[in-house]
């Protein structure tokens, strides 16, 4: 920290409307170093860095670069300045093809007609900086999130920056892409190039940081350096102790199974069987693009299958058919809460109403006082941070959007709840709460099927982990007995084997 | 020519069949064309001058052996018939004129008489002064300009009556209402409306409620079956009738008569009457 | 920190905020000012009714194609659906002689089947909205040419009475006030209406909340459906007879007053007292105008003029609200 | 896997992909067949030089739509843009007297200006397109009504050659695969028609890509009211006259003619070529259904259901292509 900064943001501000979001913070990026940035949902972090990005402008407070001030009023001049940004949110256009987004913006060409040779070179170059074998005329549409995530970063990478910006770069990886993601990042490292790196997981502050600006509630509270203890940057964020990251609670497990899976086969997915018993917590692990997501759609009904039957308490559900699984006790968490999950211009009260408001209603009429009050009740039970129940449920953090999904199966009284990635992107304090929500389902009797690409999350809070792995179970675990070494190894164990049957669909 | 009538096929041509008048002229066409064996073809440009290109163009290719043609626009439709000239079928015009076109016969009321007799009409009945207003009809279409002029033609003789406001309504009944409405809002002393077809002249006796026929006096134009029961039950001052079925009966008879080699008159006028309350019933039996 | 400025709850009358959510409103009552302050003639009863009647057919095929906005859809089919309905009414009693008493019940069933079919069309063919009730607007267009050849035929005394006054009320007026109150409730209170609102808001999240994402959208295009007979219906009543040009082009004005109301196009928002209001900002246009005496021609200009800058106010306003 | 389902490239032709990709050139193909078969009058040089014409105007401002559609906007206001451009050239050299040599560039620059105007309202106004096109609709339309006082206007030589012939082959159709070849040029190799695919595809992230998203609304408002305008002065070049009432409702047909190309209506997906097999669908149906004198009530019942059953048909090709 003694040499010159590359980047200053000196006392800087920003306000959205009357809600002052970022107060006074000051941050600095050296060349060579990475400058993590942590705190809750909804500190401010990516309000900080959309600042520098040139989305959002400061409004008071200065930016500094190699000591001279700046104005970044756009995103163009923010890129001439030689900063790229990986939004925290995806920014890819999905009709276009890898090539034309990694070229996006600063497409190759001569006298406005576009070079497309050169295009798909500089996107193939970009490409192997990250290992990725994709074709660089695959449209992004047709990727999984992790793949996007990775071309997200591929495409910041090609500007061949020195300022570069990571917003929760990690969230949609798995520890794979991780490592890869990590080794590039040492390599700019040595090059010299000054990086700000925002992340829920503390274990990849200590594995690629430097030191760790902490903000809470949009205030400036301490930079430490990326050794620091993890209770005590925990402590710094939150303002709190927390005992426990994952504070699970065994119960009793009765042999009756809740939910029942028999030779389930759609898409990529092929004859997969297996029961979830109720107090139960069962993990699906694997490595991106295994499956997970498109069996626990097929199973909450959101998806069509081809074969085999799921059964919830001895009935079988029709297939596609949300409703029934609803009203079976089924209740998902999908994988993305704002395109999946949300309703971002309604209000609290009414996403988490959603899931009951047909079968309160009397007469065709909704339940208005009853939904209301059910509403209240479960917010303040998940302690879900708000200012009324009434405001559009977009203005809460992430977490708290994440717990008024699990807010709306609660409601519903959901026997058998889905989760998918239940945590991505949520900060510590709120994951634990999030865990204490898994624990009082199994508890009441219910069960839950987690699919999770976070190993430790995994390892911590299930009680069996099913590991897939090209669209099939690869294996089962006890998760007394796993490790992430052994976990990994059932992930990739048939990926060769598979290999020929997987790309004829 | 070499063709004859019996089997050919025809292609009429039509404005719009959105209006009952030119429905009449249609059935009248398709009766006549039963009768001397001809294949009669409709089309209907819905008002729009470039479809009618296109449909005239069609029938210069499709084993038409003749074009009868009631043209949405009199000055637009020379160029539409371009294809049909070159491909020297006979042409006749009903309804309304084709511009420079050189047409075998065509077929029509004096729309710019009628406009005349429709002022004079009203004018008489109003005492030769008031304030009136005027319905117009599709812009551009060449009926609403010549009984436009008609209408001037006509008010000349009256300096008195004043024209406070002349609005198009499109020929179209609801268009009509809503125009009335706001017009006798803006104007309300008012004593009559000149309409260029009964349609909208129904529908400024609907804005008009009891008015009509007593303190407001209104003309119309076509002589269509709702138009007659106006006037028979007195809210209709008068309407120019037009005969539209013998329109289409001549305009067929024409055609054929040109497809025979027999030779036809150049201009065929159909008379148009001043139909009201006196002699109402020699049209509604 | 958000949390605290958002707790900060109203303490009585909010001006400012009243102002914001009733953009529509506050316009409507400066163009109304500006027309009385302008003519005399605008502030009298009679005046007032006309505009009343004038706006009950934009107002009434508005309000149910509220909720297929509201849904994230568009109706482009209404002109047509309330000519088909209007005709195969007055056919019903007039043509075929069938019971005149049942003539409405019929011209609703004909709203409701034609919306069905576009629904049907979007929902289980999975045709973008547009494009499907464009196709309707053809297809129920040529259908009223066919059923009607061509001309007008009467209207059964039922729809007349539809058009006509029930004393000194005239019954367009009644019928809207009703419709306005039978549309709000349903579009607030009910299952349907909430439901309109969560897929038109995010239509994926509310099918995997087990929203029956296809019956919503069935049940919004049967109402704009049965709204449009309705409209047709008045609009026929008042002329005594079913034009086979009823209302074409009407749906554009429709889609303007709901709109100007508030509700966007690209769904989750509307209300129906905002469509009201926008309806009742293009007729009150349109009135003045006339009394104005402004030339038809340039009052298409003035009309698309206010259309921008009412919605352009509108967006304008929102966005200074939300930040 | 995806990542080796991926990289597979198809090796030789794929006959599959080809129809995957085609739906609608198969379906004119069909079409073509039934007509062929249906009446030997279809497939004469001559009737299809009259398909050529008949298709040029929609298809050229079909064109220009193509790009907005691409950008995610919609363009509601050709039509009266078409109008317009072809009054004010006509008035130019007409009633105004001045040089008509001048007068194709003059409507071209009509057109441009209202392409300006548009995107302006949609780029700074903030108005959603769909608005902004429709109030421009209404206003370029009354416009088009004040300059030509309700009465057509004779065209000027250079307007009318865009409607004549050059020895055998009409104009309009030099006019059209010219057109043609400039917009699929600028829409596939330039960078503005790649800014108009992003902007479509996703407007958040090519903002943060440093994509001027607003000069990229302009741009394509722009494109379309200049496509409109030749569109507009080649009917009024075969009618050798300007009408006010020009060109009504094409937008629609227009709209449809993209769709059924397979350009969608959320934007990021569109190809001229598409769109003239659109266009063709289109004027080939009407072509058909007058050769084989179907009543004109029934074509458009018939002419709405095709465009359903095209879309539809595309819809469910795409759905099946992905999966
Ligand atoms: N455009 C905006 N308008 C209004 N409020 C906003 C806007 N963007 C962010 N906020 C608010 O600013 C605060 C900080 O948001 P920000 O996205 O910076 O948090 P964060 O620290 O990145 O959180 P997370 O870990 O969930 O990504 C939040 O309360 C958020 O609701
Ligand atoms: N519509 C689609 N088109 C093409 N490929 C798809 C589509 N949907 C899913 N896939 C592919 O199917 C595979 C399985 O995806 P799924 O989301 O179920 O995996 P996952 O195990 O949940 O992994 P993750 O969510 O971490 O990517 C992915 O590789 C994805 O790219
Ligand atoms: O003569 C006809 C009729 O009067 C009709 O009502 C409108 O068009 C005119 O050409
Ligand atoms: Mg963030
Ligand atoms: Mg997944």
């Amino acid at each position: 920290m003694n040499s010159d900064p590359l980047l200053v943001l000196d006392r800087v501000c920003k306000s959205f409307g009357p809600v002052q979001v970022i107060d006074e913070v000051t941050v600095e990026v050296h060349a060579g170093k990475v400058s993590v940035l942590l705190g809750e949902n909804g500190a401010g972090k990516s309000t900080l860095i959309k600042m520098i990005a040139g989305v959002h402008p400061p409004d008071g407070g200065r930016i500094l670069i190699e000591g001279k001030e700046v104005k970044i009023s756009d995103t163009k001049s923010s890129e001439a300045l030689g900063i790229a940004t990986i939004h925290q949110e995806l920014n890819l256009v999905p009709s276009m093809t890898i090539a034309e987004n990694i070229t996006l913006g600063r497409v190759p060409r001569r006298f406005g007609i576009i070079n497309r040779r050169e295009m798909r070179k500089i996107a193939r170059e970009a490409l192997d900086r990250l290992g990725l074998d994709l074709h660089v005329d695959t449209p992004v549409g047709n990727l999984g999130l992790a793949q996007q995530q990775l071309v997200e970063i591929a495409k910041a990478l090609s500007l061949d920056a020195r300022i570069l910006i990571l917003d929760e770069p990690t969230a949609a990886l798995t520890t794979a892409e991780i490592n890869q993601l990590f080794d590039v990042v040492r390599n700019l490292k040595a090059k010299g190039v000054g990086m700000v790196f925002i992340s829920h997981h503390l274990d990849e502050i200590a594995a690629i940081g430097d030191f760790v600006n902490v903000l809470r509630d949009g205030q400036f509270i301490a930079t430490v350096p990326a050794d620091t203890d993890e209770n005590q940057l925990v402590r710094l964020m939150v303002g709190r102790d927390i005992d426990e990251q994952f504070p699970r609670v065994r119960t009793e497990v009765s042999d009756t199974p809740l939910l029942s899976v028999q030779g389930l086969g759609a898409g990529m997915l092929s004859d997969i069987s297996f029961e979830v018993r109720p107090g139960e917590v069962v993990a699906l692990a694997g490595l991106m693009g295994a499956g997970r997501t498109e069996l626990i759609r097929a199973i909450a009904g959101a998806d069509d299958y081809t074969a085999g039957s799921v059964t919830v308490a001895g009935t079988p559900l029709a297939r596609r058919d949300v409703a029934a699984a609803t009203r079976a006790g089924i209740g998902h968490v999908p994988e993305d809460r704002k395109t999946q999950g949300l309703v971002l211009d309604a209000s609290v009260a009414e996403n988490i109403g959603y899931a009951t408001m047909a079968s309160t209603a009397r007469a065709g009429l909704v339940d208005r006082k009853g939904q209301r009050k059910r509403a209240e009740d479960v917010a303040a039970r998940l302690r879900i941070r708000m200012g009324s129940i009434d405001q559009p449920i977009r203005s809460l953090s992430g977490g708290n959007q994440q717990k008024a999904v699990f807010g709306r199966w609660f409601t519903a009284g959901s026997k058998v709840l889905l989760l998918d990635e239940p945590t991505r992107g949520v900060d510590v304090g709120a994951k634990v709460e999030i865990y204490e929500l898994i624990n009082e389902i199994t508890a009441s009797g219910g069960c839950v099927l987690m699919a999770s690409s976070e190993l430790p999350e995994v390892l911590g809070m299930s009680d069996r982990v099913l590991v897939m792995s090209q669209g099939r179970i690869a294996g089962e675990l006890k998760t007394r007995e796993a490790t992430q070494d052994s976990i990994m190894a059932m992930a990739v164990s048939n990926v060769h084997r598979e290999h020929e049957t997987g790309m004829n669909q | 020519g070499e063709t004859s009538a019996e089997g050919g096929k025809v292609t009429m041509a039509i404005s719009t069949l959105n209006n009952p008048f030119f429905v009449d002229v249609r059935d009248g066409a398709k009766e006549e064309a039963a009768k001397s064996g001809i294949e009669l073809n409709v089309v209907d440009a819905q008002n729009d001058s470039a479809t009618q290109a296109n449909q005239l163009a069609t029938a210069a290719t499709d084993g038409s052996v003749g074009v009868i043609i009631n043209a949405v626009d009199s000055d637009a439709a020379s160029a539409a018939l371009a294809p049909v000239v070159s491909a020297k079928l006979p042409i006749v015009a009903v309804d309304r004129s084709v511009g420079e076109t050189k047409v075998a016969s065509f077929v029509a009321s004096d729309n710019v008489a009628g406009g005349e007799q429709a002022a004079k009409a009203l004018a008489e009945k109003l005492g030769g002064k008031g304030k009136i207003i005027i319905l117009e009809g599709v812009p551009g279409a060449s009926s609403t300009n010549e009984r436009g002029e008609g209408f001037d033609k006509g008010l000349a003789a009256y300096p008195d009556i004043e024209v406070v406001s002349s609005q198009p309504a499109n020929y179209d009944r609801a268009k009509a209402l809503d125009v009335a409405t706001n017009l006798l809002q803006g104007n309300p002393d008012v004593a009559g409306v000149l309409a260029m077809n009964d349609e909208m002249a129904l529908g400024a006796i609907q804005a008009l409620g009891d008015k009509a026929g007593k303190s407001v006096n209104v003309v119309g134009f076509d002589g269509t079956d709702d138009g007659f029961k106006a006037v028979a039950s007195g809210k209709l001052l008068a309407t120019i009738a037009q005969n539209p079925a013998e329109l289409g009966r001549q305009s067929v008879q024409m055609a054929a008569k040109v497809l025979n080699g027999e030779s036809v008159e150049a201009d065929v006028a159909v008379a148009v009457d001043t139909v009201n309350a006196k002699n109402i019933s020699e049209y509604t039996k | 920190m958000s949390s605290v400025a958002i707790t900060t709850k109203p303490k009585g009358f909010d001006l400012k905020a009243f102002l914001a959510n009733n953009g529509a409103l506050v316009g409507l009552a400066v163009l109304c000012l500006a027309l009385f302050i302008a003519t005399p003639r605008f502030l009298t009863a009679a005046n007032l009714v006309n505009v009343g009647i004038q706006v009950s057919t934009i107002a009434v095929m508005a309000f149910g194609l509220t909720f297929v906005i509201v849904a994230a859809g568009i109706d482009l089919s209404v002109g047509s659906v309330a000519a088909l309905s209007a005709m195969v009414s007055s056919y019903w009693a007039t043509t075929a002689n069938l019971p005149g008493a049942w003539s409405i019940v019929v011209g609703l069933a004909v709203g409701a089947a034609c919306g069905w079919v576009t629904g049907a069309m979007s929902a289980y063919g999975k045709l973008p909205t547009f494009i499907a009730s464009l196709a309707m607007l053809t297809i129920v267009r040529g259908l009223t040419l066919v059923v009607s050849d061509g001309r007008p035929i009467a209207t059964s005394e039922s729809v007349s009475f539809l058009g006509s006054d029930l004393g000194v009320i005239p019954v367009p007026i009644i019928v809207l006030v009703l419709s306005a109150l039978v549309a709000g409730f349903v579009l607030n209170y009910t299952v349907i209406g909430k439901n309109a609102f969560a897929v038109g808001g995010n239509t994926e999240a509310a099918r995997l909340s087990g929203i029956p994402v296809k019956r919503v959208l069935m049940t919004v295009f049967i109402i704009s459906g049965v709204f449009a007979a309705l409209s047709g219906m008045i609009l026929a009543g008042r002329l005594d007879s079913a034009q086979p040009t009823l209302a074409a082009g009407y749906e554009l004005d429709a889609i303007a007053a709901v709109v100007i109301g508030g509700s966007s196009l690209s769904g989750g928002v509307g209300r129906i007292s905002g469509t009201l209001v926008g309806a009742l900002v293009l007729a009150v246009i349109r009135n003045g105008l006339n009394l104005l005496s402004v030339s038809a021609f340039w009052q298409q200009v003035v009309i698309g003029l206010v259309i921008a800058v009412a919605v352009g106010f509108d967006v304008f306003r929102r966005k200074n609200v939300r930040h």
